[in-house]
C-alpha cells in the first residue's frame, strides 16, 4: 500500500515538479526539462492504470480537526489520468515549436505543469471539498495560461472573463458541496448512494450541477470559453478541449447517484439545449478557434444531456473519444496559425486565426490535413471514426429516456432527444465548413507561401497520433458498437442489453444527419460556391438567426451588460458609503446631528478641521448659547435669572 | 520559560524607553534596537506556538489557560461596591495564541518596512514599539481591567502613527480612528463596570469581592441578582441588561473589527497610514475586535450571543458583500484593500455567530490568515507607493512585464485573498461557510440562507481582484508619468524579506491547516460547547 | 460667659491650620513693606503653607467648633493637605516671576477661605468665607495688569456680587423659616412646600454652585481662567471648587435633599448639563486656557455627581477625583504657563511645536489624556470608579436621571477628546513655524516631568488614593 | 412698639431685591451696577433684621451687620477695578468691556 501512495504522489506531483525544474531553467532548456518531467509521468500513469483496475487505491488524512480528505484512484478516475497525461505529452512536444522563442516559455511550461498536476489530483480526489479545491485549481491555471500573453489589454480581460464566470457557478458548487459535507453527511464520491429526495438535496443537487454547467461550458456559462481561446493554442487543445471542460462531465458523472430526478432533468434539458445553441454558433464564425470552442461546447452539452437521460456510460466514452479528436483538431488549428504566423512574419496585416484569410492550406500542410479531416469526421459522427461510437450512445439513450419518460412527463422529454438529432446535423455542416474553408480552394491572403511547413517532429508526431486516436478501432473493435468499448466492461460492468429498436433507428439516422450535414457544408462552402471565392470579404452574418448566430446567441455579450450593471451597482454603493453609511453612522454613533455635520466639514476643509467644528458647533448648538456667553455680562445675568425662574417654576407649578 | 507571555509584552516597552534615550540623529541604531526588539519578541511567539499543550481538554475556562501569570495589581476594599480586585493576570488559550504568535510576526514585519524611514524615526519607534507591547497585552490580558488598559492604549500611538506620518488627509484620517475607536471603547468601559460589579465572590467572611477577572466572568461567577447576571431583574426597554450589555460590546467591538455600518473609518486611516502601519491595522489591530468578540462579547454572554446569533449572522453577511461591492468600485489600491478587509472580516463575524466548531475555528483561521494576506497585500501597495507615490490603479498599467518578481507576490496574495484553493484565505472561508450553512442543522441558531447568500462574497472578491490585476499589471507597460519609469524595478531584497514569509506561510497554513487548527482543536470545541450548553442554562434562568 | 470664652479659646486649637494661614498672610502682607527681594515672597509663602501643614492634625474624632459654627472631619484635613500640595507649587510657575507679596497675600487668603468652607456650619460663616475667598479671585484676577485682566476682573465681580446677593437673600429666607443660622439646627418640617422657602433654597445654593461653576453659575468661568495669572487659574481652579463641592455637600445634607426631589432632580439636571454645556462650549475654543476652563466646567459635573451619590462610595469617589483632578490641574497649567511665558495662548500657535520641544510635547499629551479620562492615567482611574459609583447608584434608586447623567457623562468623554487633543494635534500633526521659539530649561521640564509622573503614578497605585479615601473616618461628612 | 406685621418688610425687601436686580440689569454704568448689588444685599439685610426681630435669638441682626462690612468691602474692591478698567477703557460702561467677546 505504501508504494502505491508514494507512487500516487509521485503521479500526482511530477507535472508540477517538471514544470517548476523547467521554469527554473531558463527558456531555452525549458521544453525539454518539462517533457523529461512528463514522459516518466505518462509511464507512471499507464503503470496506475495496470494497478488501479487490479485494485482501487484510496488514501485518506485528516485535514482540519474533525473532517477527513481522501485521495482516491479507481478505474475511472486512473483512466483519465492516463488521458490527462497523454494528451498534455502531446501538448508538451507540440507546444515546443509552437511557442519556440516566446519569451515566456520557462513561464508556460511551468502553468502547463502546475494545469496538469491541478486536474490529475482532480481526478484522483475523493474528497468533495478536495475536488473543489482542484476543481478552483485548475481555475485558477487556466487564467493564468489564458492570459499567458498578458501584454495584450484584450487577452487579459479574456482571461479574468472566462475565470469570474467560473467563479460564479463555483459558486454554485460550493454551496453544494458544503451542503454534503455539512448537512447530508455525503462527503466522499465513492460513498455516494442515492437518497430521499429533500429540500436540502436537490439544492445541492442544483449546486453541482451550477458547478459543472460553469466548468464544462454549458448554457447560460458556455460564453467563458470563446474568450478562452486568447491562450494560446496548445493550451486550448488540453484545457479547453481536453481536459478541464471535462471535468464538469466528470462531476456530473460521480455524484450522478444523488441527482434527484428533477436535476436529471434539468441536465438534460441544459445539455441538449447548450449542444444546440452552441451548434448554431459555430456555423457562421470565421475565427478558427472559435468554431472548434463552440463544438467543444456542443459536445459537453452532448455529455452533459447523457449524464440528464441516464447514460452517462455513453457520455463517459464521449468524454474519452472527444478528448482525442477534439485536441487533435485543436492542434491542427495550432498547425495553422503557426504557419500563417510564419507567412504572416513581416506585415501583421491579418489575423492568423481568421479563416477568411486561409485557404487551400492542404497543399502546405499535407499531416495536418489529414489529421485534421480524421478529427473532424470523427467530431461529424461518421461511421468508422470514434465520435460515431460515443455519440450513438448517447443518443439512443436520450431516446430510450424520452420513450420512457414521455408519459410520466410529458410530450417535451422527445425534444431533448430532437435537439441532440438537430445538433447532429448541424455538427457536420460547420465542420465541412471548417475543413472546406481552411484546406480547400486556393490561399486568400495573396501572399508568399511556405513549402516545408511542418518541419519537425514534435509538430507532426502528435498530430499523427492523435488522428489515429480519432479512429474507431483505438476504442472499440466493432466500429458500429456504441457499447463495444475496450474500458466499457471493466468500468460500467455487463452492457444491458435492450430490447428495443431505436438502436438502430437511431443508428442509421445519425449516418445520415452525418452525410447529409457534409453535403450540406459542401454544398455551401465547397470549393466552388460563390461564398468561398468572396470569402475574404465576407462580414458578419445580416439575418436575424444569422446574427445570433454570429454573437452566439448574445450570451456573452449579456456577460457584458451584466458587469456593466454590477460596475454601475458598485458605484452607487460606493456612493452610498461615502455619503450616507459615513454620515449616518458617526451621527448615530454619538450625537445625531453634530457628527454628520462635523464630518461633512471634515471632509470639505480638512485642513481646519477642528476649528471649523468648534466654529459650527458654536453656530449650531445655538442662539442660546451665544446669547449667554455674548461677553455682555447684562446678557448673561437675564440667562441666569430666567433659568432659575424657570426651574423653579418648573418645580413649584 | 518562566514569564514568556510579560517578556512578550514589556520588551517593546523596555526597548521603548531605551530608544528613548538615544540622541536623534542615531537613527540606524535605533531602527536596530526596535528590529532586536521585535525579532526577540517574534521568537518567543515562535515558542509560544510550539509549546503550547494543545491535547488538554478543558470543562472550565479557568482550565483552559496556559502559560498563566497573576500577579496581584489593585486590591483594596471598596465600601458597598466589595473589594476592588484588579489584577496583572495574563495566559493563552486557543484563541489569543494564534494571534499573539501573528502579531509578533507582523511586528517584525513592520519593522522592516519601516526600515527607509527618514523623517522623526526616533519618535515613530518609541511609539510604534508602544503599540507593539500594547498589542500583545491586548491578547494575553485575562483581566478586564487590563485589558481594557491596553486596549485604549493602542489608539493613542497609533492616533500619532497615522497622524504623523500619513499621507495628505493624515488629520482627518487619525482623528477619525481615534474617534471610532474611542467611541466603541467607551460602550465597552460601560459594561466592563457593569461586570465588574456584577461578577466575584463572597469569601468566608461574607465579604463580597468583586473582580474584573475575565475568566470568572466566561465561568459565570455571577452574583446573585445584580445588574448583568443572567436571570437578574433588570430590565431596561423590555429586554434584560445582559441583552443591552451584549449590544453595547458588539457595537464596540465590531467598530474595531470592522463591519458594516461602523467601517468607515477604515478605508480613511488605511489610506493614509504609513505602509507599516497599515499593515498592524489591517494584520492585528483588526483582530483585537475579532478577538473581543470571541473572549468578551461571546464567552461571556452566551445565552444573548445564542439569541443574537441571526442579526449577528447578517451583519456578517452584509459586510461580505457590500464591502466587496463597494471595494469593486476603488480607484485607490489601498481603499480597495480596506474594503476587502471589511468584506474578510465580515466572515469572521459570520463564522462566529454560526457557533458550531467549524464556523468557529473557521473564523479565527480567518483572522489568522487575514493577518498575513492583507498585511502582505498592503506591503504590496507600499513597494509602489514608494516607487511612484502614487496608488491610483488607473496610473498604471502593464506591470507583470516590468516587474516580474513583483507580479508574482501580487498574483499569489490576491488570489490567496480570493479564497483560491490551497492558500490560507480559501480554508478560513470554507469553515466558515461549512459553519454557516451547516449551523441549521447542528444547532439552528442562524438559517443556512445566511451563510449562502454570503457566498456572493467568493465571486464578488474575485471581481475586484482580478479586474485590479488585469487594469494594473496586464496590458501594455505603461506609467502615467515617464519620471516613474526608472523608479520601477522590481523587488529589493529588503521587500523579498518581508513578502517571502508571507508568501510562506499563506501556502502552508492553506495546506496544512491542522498546523494551526490542530493545536487550538481543544479550545475551539470547548468554546463552543461552553457558549451552547451555558447559554441554554442562562436563558432558562 | 467666661466659660463660652475658655471654648473658644479651647477650640482655638483646632484651628491651627487656619490660623496660621491668616497669620501667614498678614506676615507676609508686612513682609512685602520691609523685604523688596521677590524671592522672600515665595519662601515665605512657602513657609507659611508648609508650617500650616504641619500643623494640621488627622485622625480626630468629628467636632463642632465655636458654637456648632464650624464641624471639622477628616476629610477637611485631608483636602487641606490637598490644597496645600495644590497651591505650593504656584511659585515654580513662570508666570509667577512678577508676583508682590500681595498676590501671596491674597493666595493665602484664598485657601483660608476655602478650607473654612470645609466646616463652615453656620450661615453667616458660609457668607463669609464665600465672600473671602471670591474676594481674593476676584483680585487675582487682576494681576495681569492687561485691559483684558481688568475686564474679566469686573465681570467675574459682578457676577459674583449678584449671585451673593441673592444667596443672601436666599439665606435670609433660611434664616427667617428655622429661626436658626445653624445648618445643623436646620428644620422646615412644619413650613413644607413653601414657595417663598424653594426659593430661598434655590438662592442659597445658587450661590454655592457660582463657586463650584456648576451650570448656569458657570460663566464666569472661562474669561476668569483666560485673563487670571497661569498659577492662579491652577489654585482658582481646584481649591475653591473642591470646598465649595464639600460645603453644597453640606448644604444639601442640611436641606435633608434626598427627601425633596425637585432641588435634588434640580441639582441632577444641573450637573448633566454642566458636563454638556462644559464639553460642548470647550470645542469652539481657540485659547489654550478657555479651553481647559471649559474642560474644568465639564470636571465640575463630575465631581457634583460624586457629591450626589447618598452612600459612602460616593465620598470615595469624590476624594479621588478631587485628589487626581488636583494634580492633572497642576500640572497641566504648569505646562500651559511655560508656553504661555514664551507668548503662546492661542491653539494654532502651537502648531508643528514638535519640531522645537518634543519632550514637553509627550508630556502635554498624557496630561490631555488624563484629563479626557483615557488610561494609563489616574484621569482613567477615577472616571473609572466614578462611573462604578453612578452604576451603584443606578442600581439602588433605579432613577433615569441617573443612567442619563452616566450616559451623558461618557458621551462627554467622547467629545472631550476634540478639545483636550487640540494642542497635541496642533503641535505634531500640523506644521508651522516656530522661530522664535526658545527651549525650555532642564529645571522645568524636571517639573512638569514629576507632575506628569504623578499623574501616572496614581493609575498603576490607585490604592493610594483609596488609602487617603479610607482614613477619613467619617465618611458620611 | 408693635406691630408692623412681617409681611410689609418682606415685601419692602422683594420690592428693594427687585430693583436692585433691575439696576443691575439695565444700568450700563459699571457704578449703577454696583450700586444695584447694594440694593439687593441691604434688601438681604432688611429680611435678616426684619426676621430677626421675630424671632427669640438676634443672629439676623448680627448677619446683617456683617454682610454690611462685607458689601463695604466688596465695593472697595468693585472700585479699584473699576478705576483700572477706566483708566484703560476710558469709560466706565460696561458695554465696553468686550475685548474677550466670543
Amino acid at each position: 500500500m505504501k508504494g502505491d501512495m508514494i507512487h500516487m504522489a509521485f503521479l500526482l506531483l511530477l507535472p508540477l515538479i517538471g514544470g517548476l525544474v523547467a521554469f527554473a531553467s531558463g527558456k531555452t532548456k525549458a521544453p525539454v526539462v518539462a517533457l523529461l518531467g512528463m514522459i516518466p509521468g505518462f509511464l507512471l500513469s499507464l503503470l496506475m492504470l495496470n494497478s488501479a483496475f487490479a485494485d482501487v487505491i484510496v488514501y485518506r488524512w485528516e485535514w482540519v480537526p474533525g473532517y477527513e480528505l481522501g485521495w482516491r484512484i479507481d478505474e475511472a478516475s486512473a483512466l483519465l489520468i492516463a488521458l490527462v497525461n497523454f494528451i498534455s505529452l502531446m501538448v508538451h512536444l507540440f507546444s515546443a515549436t509552437y511557442l519556440k522563442g516566446d519569451a515566456g516559455l520557462n513561464r508556460f511550461y511551468a502553468k502547463l505543469g502546475f494545469f496538469t498536476t491541478s486536474m490529475l489530483c482532480l481526478l484522483a480526489a475523493d474528497h468533495l471539498l478536495l475536488l473543489f479545491v482542484f476543481w478552483e485549481l485548475v481555475g485558477f491555471s487556466s487564467y493564468l495560461l489564458i492570459g499567458f500573453w498578458f501584454q495584450d489589454p484584450a487577452k487579459a480581460k479574456a482571461a479574468r472573463e472566462a475565470f469570474m464566470v467560473n467563479r460564479v457557478a463555483d459558486a454554485g458548487l460550493l454551496i453544494g458541496v458544503v451542503l454534503m459535507i455539512t448537512v447530508l453527511d455525503l462527503q466522499f464520491l465513492s460513498e455516494l448512494s442515492s437518497q430521499n429526495s429533500s429540500f436540502l438535496l436537490t439544492l445541492a443537487g442544483f449546486g453541482l450541477l451550477i458547478g459543472a454547467l460553469g466548468k464544462s461550458a454549458q448554457f447560460p456559462f458556455f460564453g467563458w470559453l470563446p474568450k478562452a481561446m486568447a491562450g494560446p493554442t496548445p493550451v486550448s487543445a488540453l484545457i479547453h478541449a481536453a481536459t478541464m471542460v471535462a471535468a464538469g462531465v466528470y462531476l456530473l458523472f460521480r455524484v450522478q447517484p444523488i441527482l434527484i430526478p428533477a436535476v436529471q432533468s434539468a441536465t438534460a434539458i441544459l445539455g441538449a439545449l447548450t449542444a444546440f445553441m452552441a451548434a448554431v454558433a459555430a456555423i457562421t464564425q470565421f475565427d478558427i478557434k472559435k468554431v472548434l470552442a463552440y463544438s467543444t461546447i456542443s459536445q459537453l452539452g452532448y455529455m452533459v444531456m447523457g449524464i440528464g437521460v441516464g447514460a452517462e456510460d455513453a457520455s463517459f466514452f464521449h468524454l474519452w473519444t472527444h478528448a482525442f479528436f477534439k485536441a487533435g483538431l485543436f492542434l491542427g488549428a495550432g498547425a495553422v496559425i503557426n504557419y500563417l504566423h510564419h507567412v504572416n512574419h513581416h506585415n501583421h496585416d491579418f489575423d492568423a486565426q481568421d479563416m477568411r484569410w486561409m485557404g487551400g492550406l492542404r497543399k502546405y500542410l499535407p499531416v495536418t490535413f489529414i489529421s485534421f479531416v480524421i478529427c473532424g469526421l470523427a467530431l461529424s459522427g461518421l461511421p468508422l471514426f470514434s465520435g460515431f461510437l460515443s455519440k450513438e450512445g448517447i443518443l439512443t439513450g436520450a431516446w430510450l429516456w424520452a420513450s420512457q419518460n414521455a408519459a410520466s412527463q410529458g410530450w417535451w422529454v422527445y425534444l431533448i432527444s430532437d435537439l441532440g438529432f438537430v445538433t447532429a446535423l448541424l455538427t457536420p455542416i460547420y465542420v465541412g465548413r471548417q475543413i472546406w474553408l481552411v484546406f480547400f480552394g486556393e490561399s486568400r491572403s495573396h501572399m508568399e507561401q511556405y513549402d516545408k511547413a511542418e518541419p519537425v517532429i514534435n509538430f507532426k508526431l502528435p498530430l499523427i497520433v492523435l488522428g489515429i486516436g480519432a479512429l474507431w478501432f483505438m476504442h472499440a473493435i466493432n466500429p458500429f458498437d456504441a457499447h463495444g468499448w475496450h474500458f466499457g466492461e471493466i468500468l460500467f460492468g455487463q452492457a444491458e442489453h435492450i430490447e428495443s429498436n431505436i438502436p438502430l433507428y437511431t443508428m442509421i439516422l445519425s449516418i445520415a444527419l452525418a452525410i447529409g450535414g457534409i453535403a450540406i457544408s459542401l454544398v455551401f462552402f465547397g470549393p466552388k460556391s460563390k461564398k468561398t471565392e468572396s470569402f475574404s470579404q465576407a462580414q458578419g452574418p445580416v439575418s436575424f438567426i444569422g446574427k445570433l448566430s454570429f454573437n452566439s446567441w448574445y450570451v456573452e455579450k449579456s456577460y457584458d451588460w451584466m458587469s456593466v450593471g454590477y460596475l454601475k451597482l458598485t458605484q452607487v454603493f460606493n456612493r452610498i458609503d461615502r455619503r450616507i453609511i459615513d454620515r449616518i453612522v458617526d451621527s448615530v454613533g454619538v450625537c445625531t446631528v453634530v457628527f454628520s455635520k462635523v464630518l461633512a466639514i471634515f471632509d470639505r476643509e480638512v485642513i481646519d478641521g477642528l476649528v471649523n467644528f468648534a466654529g459650527w458647533i458654536s453656530k449650531t448648538v445655538g442662539a442660546m448659547l451665544t446669547g449667554i456667553q455674548s461677553g455682555k455680562i447684562q446678557n448673561q445675568l437675564v440667562w441666569l435669572l430666567v433659568l432659575l425662574i424657570a426651574i423653579i417654576l418648573w418645580f413649584q407649578f | 520559560m518562566e514569564n514568556l507571555l510579560s517578556w512578550l509584552i514589556f520588551i517593546p516597552f523596555i526597548a521603548a524607553l531605551v530608544v528613548g534615550f538615544i540622541p536623534k540623529d542615531k537613527s540606524q541604531l535605533i531602527k536596530i534596537i526596535a528590529l532586536a526588539a521585535t525579532s526577540i519578541q517574534l521568537v518567543l511567539g515562535l515558542l509560544l506556538f510550539f509549546q503550547f499543550d494543545g491535547d488538554t481538554k478543558p470543562s472550565l475556562w479557568s482550565e483552559a489557560f496556559q502559560f498563566t501569570e497573576l500577579e496581584p495589581w489593585i486590591h483594596f476594599k471598596l465600601g458597598s461596591i466589595g473589594s476592588l480586585q484588579v489584577d496583572y493576570f495574563v495566559g493563552v488559550d486557543g484563541i489569543s495564541m494564534p494571534l499573539v504568535t501573528l502579531s509578533a510576526l507582523l511586528l517584525v514585519i513592520g519593522v522592516i518596512s519601516s526600515w527607509k524611514l527618514e523623517q522623526k524615526v526616533k519618535g515613530y519607534f518609541i511609539l510604534y514599539l508602544i503599540l507593539s507591547g500594547s498589542l500583545i497585552g491586548c491578547f494575553v490580558a485575562l483581566d478586564f481591567f487590563l485589558f481594557y488598559v491596553f486596549f485604549e492604549f493602542m489608539l493613542l500611538p497609533m492616533f500619532f502613527l497615522i497622524g504623523i506620518w500619513g499621507g495628505p488627509r493624515r488629520s482627518y484620517a487619525s482623528i477619525k480612528f481615534f474617534l471610532y475607536t474611542l467611541f466603541g471603547s467607551l460602550l465597552i468601559l460601560i459594561v466592563m463596570i457593569g461586570l465588574y460589579l456584577s461578577t466575584g465572590s463572597i469569601d468566608d467572611a461574607g465579604n463580597q469581592i468583586n473582580t474584573f477577572s475575565l475568566v470568572q466572568m466566561m465561568d459565570g461567577s455571577f452574583l446573585e441578582n445584580t445588574l448583568l447576571a443572567p436571570g437578574s431583574s433588570f430590565v431596561l426597554w423590555g429586554s434584560s441588561l445582559r441583552y443591552w450589555a451584549f449590544i453595547l460590546l458588539l457595537i464596540g467591538f465590531i467598530i474595531k473589527l470592522p463591519a458594516v455600518p461602523f467601517h468607515t473609518w477604515l478605508p480613511d486611516a488605511h489610506v493614509e497610514a504609513p505602509t507599516a502601519i497599515s499593515v498592524l491595522l489591517a494584520g492585528v489591530l483588526l483582530k483585537v475586535g475579532g478577538y473581543g468578540l470571541f473572549r468578551i462579547c461571546y464567552a461571556i454572554f452566551p445565552d444573548i450571543a445564542i439569541e443574537l446569533a441571526q442579526p449577528v449572522a447578517i451583519i456578517g453577511m452584509i459586510s461580505i458583500v457590500y464591502g466587496g461591492m463597494v471595494a469593486m468600485a476603488q480607484n485607490d489600491v489601498k481603499k480597495l484593500i480596506a474594503y476587502s478587509s471589511v468584506s474578510h472580516m465580515g466572515f469572521v463575524l459570520l463564522g462566529l455567530a454560526a457557533l458550531t466548531a467549524e464556523g468557529v475555528s473557521g473564523s479565527l483561521f480567518q483572522m489568522v490568515s487575514h493577518g498575513f494576506i492583507s498585511g502582505a497585500l498592503f506591503l504590496i501597495v507600499g513597494v509602489i507607493y514608494d516607487r511612484t507615490h502614487d496608488r491610483q490603479i488607473e496610473s498604471l498599467s502593464g506591470l507583470a512585464s516590468k516587474m516580474r518578481q513583483y507580479t508574482f507576490f501580487v498574483v499569489l496574495f490576491f488570489f490567496a485573498s480570493l479564497g483560491l484553493p490551497g492558500l490560507s484565505g480559501f480554508v478560513g472561508e470554507i469553515l466558515v461557510f461549512m459553519g454557516a450553512i451547516g449551523a441549521e442543522s447542528i444547532n439552528g441558531v442562524i438559517p443556512s440562507w445566511i451563510g449562502m447568500v454570503s457566498v456572493l462574497g467568493l465571486i464578488i472578491s474575485a471581481g475586484y481582484y482580478l479586474w485590479t490585476l488585469q487594469r494594473m499589471f496586464f496590458g501594455k507597460y505603461w506609467t502615467r508619468e515617464a519620471a516613474w519609469d526608472v523608479k520601477m524595478v522590481d523587488l529589493s531584497a529588503r521587500e523579498w524579506l518581508m513578502l517571502v514569509p508571507l508568501a510562506l506561510l499563506t501556502l502552508l497554513f492553506g495546506v496544512f491547516p491542522s498546523l494551526l487548527l490542530g493545536p487550538i482543536e481543544n479550545t475551539m470545541n470547548f468554546f463552543v460547547e461552553h457558549i451552547m450548553n451555558q447559554g441554554q442554562t442562562y436563558l432558562n434562568l | 460667659m467666661l466659660t463660652q470664652l475658655k471654648d473658644i479659646i479651647g477650640d482655638l486649637g483646632f484651628l491651627s491650620f487656619e490660623i496660621s494661614l491668616a497669620a501667614g498672610a498678614i506676615v507676609i502682607l508686612i513682609l512685602g513693606l520691609v523685604v523688596k527681594h521677590k524671592l522672600a515672597y515665595k519662601v515665605g509663602f512657602i513657609a507659611v503653607l508648609l508650617l500650616a501643614l504641619l500643623l494640621l492634625s488627622f485622625g480626630q474624632e468629628e467636632v463642632l467648633l465655636l458654637g456648632d459654627n464650624l464641624q471639622f472631619n477628616d476629610l477637611g484635613a485631608l483636602l487641606k493637605a490637598l490644597f496645600v500640595f495644590t497651591a505650593i507649587w504656584i511659585v515654580f510657575y513662570p508666570t509667577a516671576e512678577n508676583h508682590g507679596s500681595e498676590y501671596y497675600f491674597l493666595m493665602i487668603s484664598m485657601i483660608l477661605g476655602s478650607a473654612l468652607m470645609l466646616s463652615a456650619n453656620n450661615l453667616l460663616v458660609i457668607y463669609l468665607v464665600i465672600e473671602l475667598t471670591s474676594f481674593a479671585s476676584y483680585s487675582l484676577t487682576n494681576f495681569d495688569f492687561k485691559k483684558k485682566s481688568f475686564e474679566a476682573g469686573m465681570k467675574y465681580l459682578l457676577f459674583g456680587g449678584v449671585s451673593s446677593a441673592l444667596a443672601l437673600y436666599g439665606a435670609s429666607i433660611l434664616y427667617g423659616y428655622s429661626g436658626t443660622l445653624s445648618l445643623s439646627g436646620m428644620d422646615f418640617g412644619v413650613v413644607e412646600n413653601s414657595a417663598f422657602l424653594n426659593l430661598g433654597m434655590a438662592l442659597f445654593i445658587g450661590g454655592v454652585l457660582f463657586k463650584v461653576s456648576v451650570v448656569p453659575f458657570h460663566i464666569w468661568v472661562p474669561s476668569t481662567y483666560e485673563a487670571t495669572p497661569t498659577d492662579a487659574v491652577a489654585v482658582l481652579s481646584v481649591i475653591p471648587k473642591i470646598a465649595g463641592f464639600v460645603l453644597l455637600n453640606r448644604i444639601l445634607d442640611a436641606l435633608n435633599v434626598y427627601e425633596i426631589s425637585w432641588l435634588l432632580n434640580t441639582v441632577t439636571i444641573l450637573g448633566i448639563a454642566t458636563i454638556g454645556m462644559g464639553t460642548l462650549g470647550a470645542l469652539r475654543q481657540t485659547n489654550v486656557k478657555r479651553l481647559i476652563a471649559y474642560g474644568a466646567v465639564a470636571h465640575s459635573g463630575f465631581l457634583l455627581a460624586a457629591v450626589l451619590i447618598p452612600f459612602e462610595n460616593g465620598v470615595s469617589a469624590f476624594v479621588w477625583y478631587a485628589v487626581v483632578y488636583a494634580l492633572m490641574n497642576v500640572a497641566v497649567f504648569y505646562l500651559v504657563s511655560l508656553f504661555e511665558s514664551k507668548g503662546m495662548t492661542e491653539v494654532d500657535q502651537f502648531a508643528g511645536l514638535y519640531k522645537k520641544e518634543v519632550y514637553l510635547g509627550g508630556l502635554v499629551v498624557l496630561v490631555m489624556i488624563s484629563l479626557i479620562g483615557l488610561p494609563p492615567t489616574s484621569g482613567f482611574t477615577i472616571k473609572l470608579f466614578l462611573f462604578t459609583v453612578m452604576w451603584e447608584w443606578y442600581q439602588s434608586v433605579g432613577d433615569p436621571l441617573t443612567v442619563a447623567y452616566l450616559v451623558i457623562a461618557v458621551i462627554s468623554v467622547v467629545f472631550s477628546l476634540f478639545f483636550y487633543l487640540k494642542i497635541p494635534y496642533q503641535m505634531f500633526l500640523r506644521d508651522g513655524q516656530n522661530t522664535n521659539y526658545s527651549q525650555s530649561s532642564l529645571s522645568q521640564r524636571v517639573i512638569a516631568t514629576i507632575f506628569t509622573l504623578l499623574v501616572l503614578w496614581l493609575f498603576f497605585r490607585p490604592e493610594i488614593l483609596n488609602n487617603i479615601a479610607n482614613n477619613i473616618k467619617f465618611l458620611d461628612w | 412698639m408693635s406691630a408692623i406685621p412681617l409681611t410689609y418688610y418682606l415685601v419692602l425687601s422683594a420690592f428693594l431685591l427687585c430693583s436692585g436686580l433691575l439696576m443691575v440689569l439695565i444700568k450700563k454704568n459699571a457704578v449703577f451696577v454696583l450700586l444695584g448689588i447694594e440694593l439687593m444685599l441691604n434688601a438681604a439685610n432688611l429680611n435678616l433684621v426684619a426676621f430677626s426681630k421675630f424671632n427669640p435669638n438676634l443672629d439676623g441682626q448680627i448677619f446683617a451687620v456683617f454682610s454690611v462690612v462685607v458689601a463695604a468691602a466688596e465695593a472697595a474692591i468693585a472700585l479699584s477695578i473699576l478705576l483700572n478698567i477706566y483708566k484703560k477703557f476710558d469709560s466706565s460702561d460696561l458695554d465696553d468691556l468686550n475685548t474677550m467677546e466670543y
